[in-house]
């Protein structure tokens, strides 16, 4: 029987577009700090460490290696993934393995991206070989823009659709205190203003640049049960990649290939029992970077019947006070350090399921939460979080 | 810090601080391997697109490669010669200028990014000639146009400059 | 920088002589800034005293990596040092600020209770040997870098 | 650790100074094709991958692209681990004790011909206090290699006899890049790249690949007659700024060695372990990590290398395989020494075999001087 696997400790930094006052290391360090705080831990009690990050995005090689002090890995075993956009999530599922095989009981887990180091849209660029078509890439938001207009073209979502993603985000925000954008928006026409990134891209539309980190502790159910009364547990992940959509990468036009998101939360739901995932599941916190992704992805992981995306958020069904509350933190699209952004979906799933995310609570009792990754070509991670075992 | 960490204190006093600027490219020498080889091959020599079939869906893949992803079997060496003729299926074009690592510069490609469907039913990405925004559209047929300088070919896919409205000069 | 391609002899392959090149800005932070601005202003190099364990670390840093405590007692170090260890490297690199063959070395500098990464200069190869005595050189022109240093040179 | 974890098959290219012929996909492959033709599997029946590579390296942001085709990650799961490759076997080992996957695939590779080695290096360096100063891993190597003679004495022939052991034990392997037959004044004689560091005391530019096969002990007596167990592992960080470190030491390695003996039930471990892969990049090394993995005193490398303990034939043979110096691309150089391991383990080394070997220490270093290192017992039993 593998250990069961609580989150004990969430601590996260603010999340801004540039951070002067801190260097990398430093800013990883707040985020360890704010989770040992959480815990009432302290780093000697942490036994291994594991780190995402996306090494390209900042320049830095090996920079698990150049914050061993700052972190307080130093002298502890650990270790880096990196993935893409996934990388978040994928330190999350090592640190779950870690900690259910029994090899380690207490173990940190970090995120973190300092993106005022780089350019990462150009980073993301040079996911493309060049040997494969060189100058025709234009970043994920020229991916993103696709998709975007593929479905509006197969659901019937209108702009205006898309906008009361971003506002409903924008709320959210306003009410996160570690949130990056607080646009403090009023209304659709306020978003449908904002000026075309890459055709029908609006800024608006698509996730900023963030710097900040997030960090979890996980520990075994012994360990887990001493530390705090309001352990979190992190039930099962699922990852899931695939080869690149022959015409797309984040939306197939062709309705012929398959979805990543499909295969991870259908393998996830069987395994736990999910047939209603609106009604077994309580929230969501997923990885949005458009507005459009989010009426997407509701479809994806079947919070609703395909074409039906854009009713939800019509209806305000994923609203904090709604029956299905998707990202209260304000997701992806207000705060996004990405080799941290699906760890702070992890995070932000797990302070609502304590009841500790305070003026961004969701209405409803929390008791069971999922989150999603998304990274490289259309890859998924999801994680299924819950008060009791 | 700790718990204080959204409250942004360090930044309020405004500080000078310092910034250290790296600005350096890092040199690669890719390989195409055998399998893009080829298509770099019949590209330069015969102005042909190639891409290669999985023996067990029958699949055409390209860019080509070893393993079948979906299958997941050797491909081999099948190869098969695409239509230059196709259709436009989607395209979109970048309003402002990205920095592009490759070159090392900031600029806009010209020509929009686009999926065109081949007329045998293989999606192939690449750029349209039509740079008239307004005259962009889905399901226009389009044709590749190569370079036809020998000497200048030998660059894979851009050995094909773009793909332009069939019929239109 | 133009990018070529090269076909192998004797096969269908090609080689892609390519460049990723993004610049990248990194900040100091304010412990690290004000290491940089003092090197720049004042020609000091400052570390910090960690309050746990009472060890004196140059360059200034915001966490001790044995105590994982935070300290804000600054304290100015000598210029001069003990030469823990060095290398002397032939190989020409891009990345190097000068041309080889380059002294390396890390020096406990006076008042530090670890050691200083840089530079050596001035100094016959020959004399090079650890534990001698060696003093900072301070750039002219000082723009808020590791670099303000131009090296460390031999103390006769 | 109740449920014990098997590797059932390994898999390396011939390691080479530059694979311009193929790309990262068809080199990977070349591993994996031999791990699955070993076990009878598909790509199709493995559960989970994970891989090891580096964007720097790879030249391509999100670069295990690059592979997961070609290990079967196609609607599966697929991790990179960003450290050297027996820090993926690592991983592997955590998901199939966690009882969440049963059959992993481990490949790490990597073409250091195509990149740039000094300018990857430096990017690892802090970027405020030390980046700057243009330091690589050779010049930070050759500082500590300076401290650790300095503070015990150590002898540049000693280190030499390394670089000669070893290339001459590469002559025995078939997959080596650079076996040869030279003496310690061959070595002592060779171009001084950074004192005290001289060509021949320093590893290659090399191309390659390495794949394995990992599952528990009920899946593992169906794959192979041969499995061999991982008893102990673990691995450590040291601390970043090279003057914060005694270089002469290697604190991470004892720890980590510390936890995989104590897993492994292991408490002397010159009389317990039969054979030692360890991953020197420089010729210092292998004595240094020597002491910090507990085969003999702090100081006693030197001396540890002139007993002969370390040569085939020896109490303790010390890369068989010819180790890093004889040619092993990062990410790959670990993960190659728990490959070698195996096949010590399986009586399958052919000229390299250490007799009647049962137990045997596969160990991976990653970054600055020795910066993180991975400490992997095996057996047989």
């Amino acid at each position: 029987m593998p250990n069961r696997v609580a989150i004990v400790g969430i601590g996260q930094t603010y999340h801004k577009s540039k951070r002067s006052d801190v260097n990398q290391p430093e800013m990883v360090g707040e985020a360890v700090r704010a989770a040992l705080a959480d815990a009432q831990l302290s780093i000697k009690d942490i036994e291994a460490v594991f780190f995402s990050n996306m090494e390209t995005f900042e320049g830095i090689y090996l920079p698990d290696h150049g914050m061993a002090a700052e972190v307080g890995s130093f002298g502890k075993p650990g270790l880096k993934v990196c993935t893409g956009g996934t990388s978040g999530g994928s330190v999350v599922c090592e640190g779950f393995f870690f900690v259910a095989s029994g090899l380690y009981d207490l173990a940190l887990v970090i995120g973190f991206e300092k993106q005022d180091c780089g350019d990462t849209t150009a980073a993301i660029s040079a996911a493309a070989t060049p040997m494969w078509g060189k100058g025709a890439t234009t970043g994920a938001i020229g991916e993103f823009a696709k998709q975007a207009l593929s479905y509006m073209e197969t659901s019937g979502a209108k702009e205006e659709h898309a906008a009361m993603v971003r506002l409903k985000a924008d709320r959210n925000a306003c009410r996160n205190p570690y949130a990056h954008l607080k646009l403090g928006l009023k209304s659709i026409d306020d978003v449908l203003k904002s000026a075309y990134l890459v055709w029908p891209l609006r800024i608006l539309d698509f996730c900023p640049q963030s710097c900040g980190a997030c960090a979890l502790i996980f520990a075994s159910e012994k360990r887990a049960k001493k530390i705090t009364k309001k352990p979190v547990w992190l039930v099962d992940v699922e990852t899931v990649h695939q080869e690149p959509f022959r015409a797309g990468t984040f939306g197939d036009p062709t309705g012929k290939e398959t979805y990543t998101q499909h295969v991870a939360c259908e393998r996830l739901y069987k395994r736990n029992g999910i047939t209603k995932p609106r009604k077994d599941i309580d929230m969501a916190e997923i990885y949005e970077p458009s507005n459009w992704e989010e009426m997407n992805l509701y479809e994806h992981f079947h919070f609703c019947g395909k074409g039906e995306g854009w009713k939800l958020i019509e209806k305000g069904i994923t609203e904090m006070e709604g029956e299905f509350p998707v990202n209260c933190s304000g997701g992806v699209l207000a705060t996004n350090p990405i080799g941290a952004t699906p760890t702070i979906r992890v995070a932000e799933a797990a302070l609502q399921i304590r009841g500790d995310a305070g003026e961004h609570q969701a209405t409803k009792d929390i008791k069971t939460a999922m989150t999603s990754a998304l990274g490289g070509p259309n890859w998924t991670i999801l994680t299924l979080l819950k008060r009791s075992l | 810090m700790g718990k204080e960490s959204p409250k942004k204190k360090a930044e309020e006093s405004k500080p000078e601080y310092i910034h250290i600027k790296f600005n350096m490219p890092r040199h690669y020498d890719w390989s195409t391997g055998k399998y893009l080889g080829h298509f770099y091959a019949e590209a330069k020599e015969n102005k042909k697109i190639t891409g290669n079939r999985c023996p067990k869906c029958k699949d055409v893949w390209i860019p080509p490669t070893i393993v079948c992803p979906k299958c997941k079997v050797e491909m081999g060496w099948n190869w098969v010669e695409l239509p230059q003729t196709g259709t436009v299926y989607q395209y979109t074009y970048l309003v402002f200028p990205l920095w592009d690592p490759h070159y090392g510069q900031k600029w806009a490609n010209p020509y929009p990014s686009a999926i065109i469907l081949l007329d045998n039913g293989v999606f192939y990405r690449h750029s349209l000639e039509e740079t008239d925004t307004e005259k962009l559209k889905v399901g226009a047929r389009v044709q590749a146009v190569w370079k036809e300088n020998y000497e200048e070919r030998g660059q894979g896919p851009g050995d094909i400059l773009y793909f332009k409205e069939i019929g239109k000069e | 920088m133009a990018t070529a391609t090269e076909k192998l002899d004797g096969m269908d392959v090609w080689l892609y002589h390519g460049q990723i090149y993004i610049p990248n800005t990194f900040s100091a932070g304010a412990v690290g800034s004000r290491f940089l601005i003092e090197l720049r202003d004042n020609k000091r190099i400052m570390g910090i005293r960690c309050p746990t364990c009472n060890r004196v670390y140059v360059p200034a840093r915001s966490v001790c990596k044995d105590c994982f405590g935070q300290s804000n007692e600054w304290v100015e170090v000598s210029d001069k040092g003990t030469l823990l260890t060095y290398t002397v490297t032939h190989q020409a690199t891009r990345v190097q600020p000068m041309e080889p063959p380059l002294v390396y070395g890390i020096i406990q500098l006076d008042g530090a209770d670890n050691g200083f990464v840089h530079m050596l200069g001035e100094v016959d190869f020959e004399q090079l040997k650890i534990g001698m005595r060696v003093q900072a050189v301070f750039k002219e022109k000082r723009e808020a870098s590791i670099l303000d240093i131009k090296y460390f040179k031999p103390l006769t | 650790m109740t449920e014990r974890v098997a590797i059932v098959a390994v898999g390396q290219t011939k390691y080479h100074p530059n694979r311009a012929d193929v790309n990262e996909e068809e080199l990977a492959y070349e591993a994996v094709k031999q791990v699955l033709e070993e076990t009878g599997l598909t790509l199709s029946d493995i559960n989970s991958a994970v891989t090891c590579s580096q964007d720097f390296w790879d030249g391509r942001t999100i670069s295990n692209m690059n592979i997961q085709h070609v290990v079967g990650a196609h609607l599966g799961h697929e991790d990179k681990v960003a450290e050297d490759g027996i820090n993926a076997v690592y991983v592997g080992m955590s998901q199939v004790l966690s009882g969440h996957q049963d059959i992993v695939l481990v490949l790490s590779h990597t073409k250091e011909s195509q990149a740039e080695k000094s300018l990857i290096e430096n990017a690892a360096f802090d970027a405020i206090m030390m980046r700057q100063l243009g330091l690589d891993f050779l010049s930070a190597a050759a500082m500590q290699a300076k401290r650790y003679m300095y503070k015990y004495g150590i002898k540049p022939e000693q280190c030499a006899k390394v670089a000669v052991k070893n290339r001459g034990n590469a002559k025995n392997n078939p997959l080596a890049q650079q076996p040869m037959d030279i003496t310690v004044d061959d070595v002592l004689g060779s171009k001084m790249l950074s004192s005290p560091i001289r060509l021949l005391d320093a590893k290659p530019i090399s191309d390659g690949a390495c794949a394995l096969i990992m599952t528990t002990e009920k899946k593992a007596k169906k794959l192979t007659k041969k499995p061999v167990w991982i008893l102990g592992a673990s691995n450590c960080y040291e601390t970043h700024y090279l003057g914060d470190r005694d270089l002469a030491d290697c604190e991470a390695l004892t720890k980590a060695a510390m936890k995989a003996y104590s897993m492994a039930g292991i408490r002397n471990p010159l009389r317990q372990i039969d054979v030692a892969e360890i991953s020197e990049e420089y010729s210092y090394q292998e004595l240094l990590w020597m002491e910090g993995l507990g085969f003999c005193g702090r100081g006693e490398g030197g001396k540890f290398i002139n007993s002969g303990v370390t040569n085939m034939g020896g109490k303790l043979p010390v890369n068989p395989s010819g180790g890093i110096l004889s040619g092993n691309p990062v990410c790959v150089a670990g993960m190659a020494r728990v490959a070698e391991a195996v096949l010590q383990l399986r009586d399958e080394a052919g000229d390299r075999q250490v007799k009647s070997a049962q137990v045997a220490l596969a160990h991976g270093v990653t970054g600055i001087c020795g910066q993180h290192h991975c400490v992997m017992i095996l057996g047989n039993r």
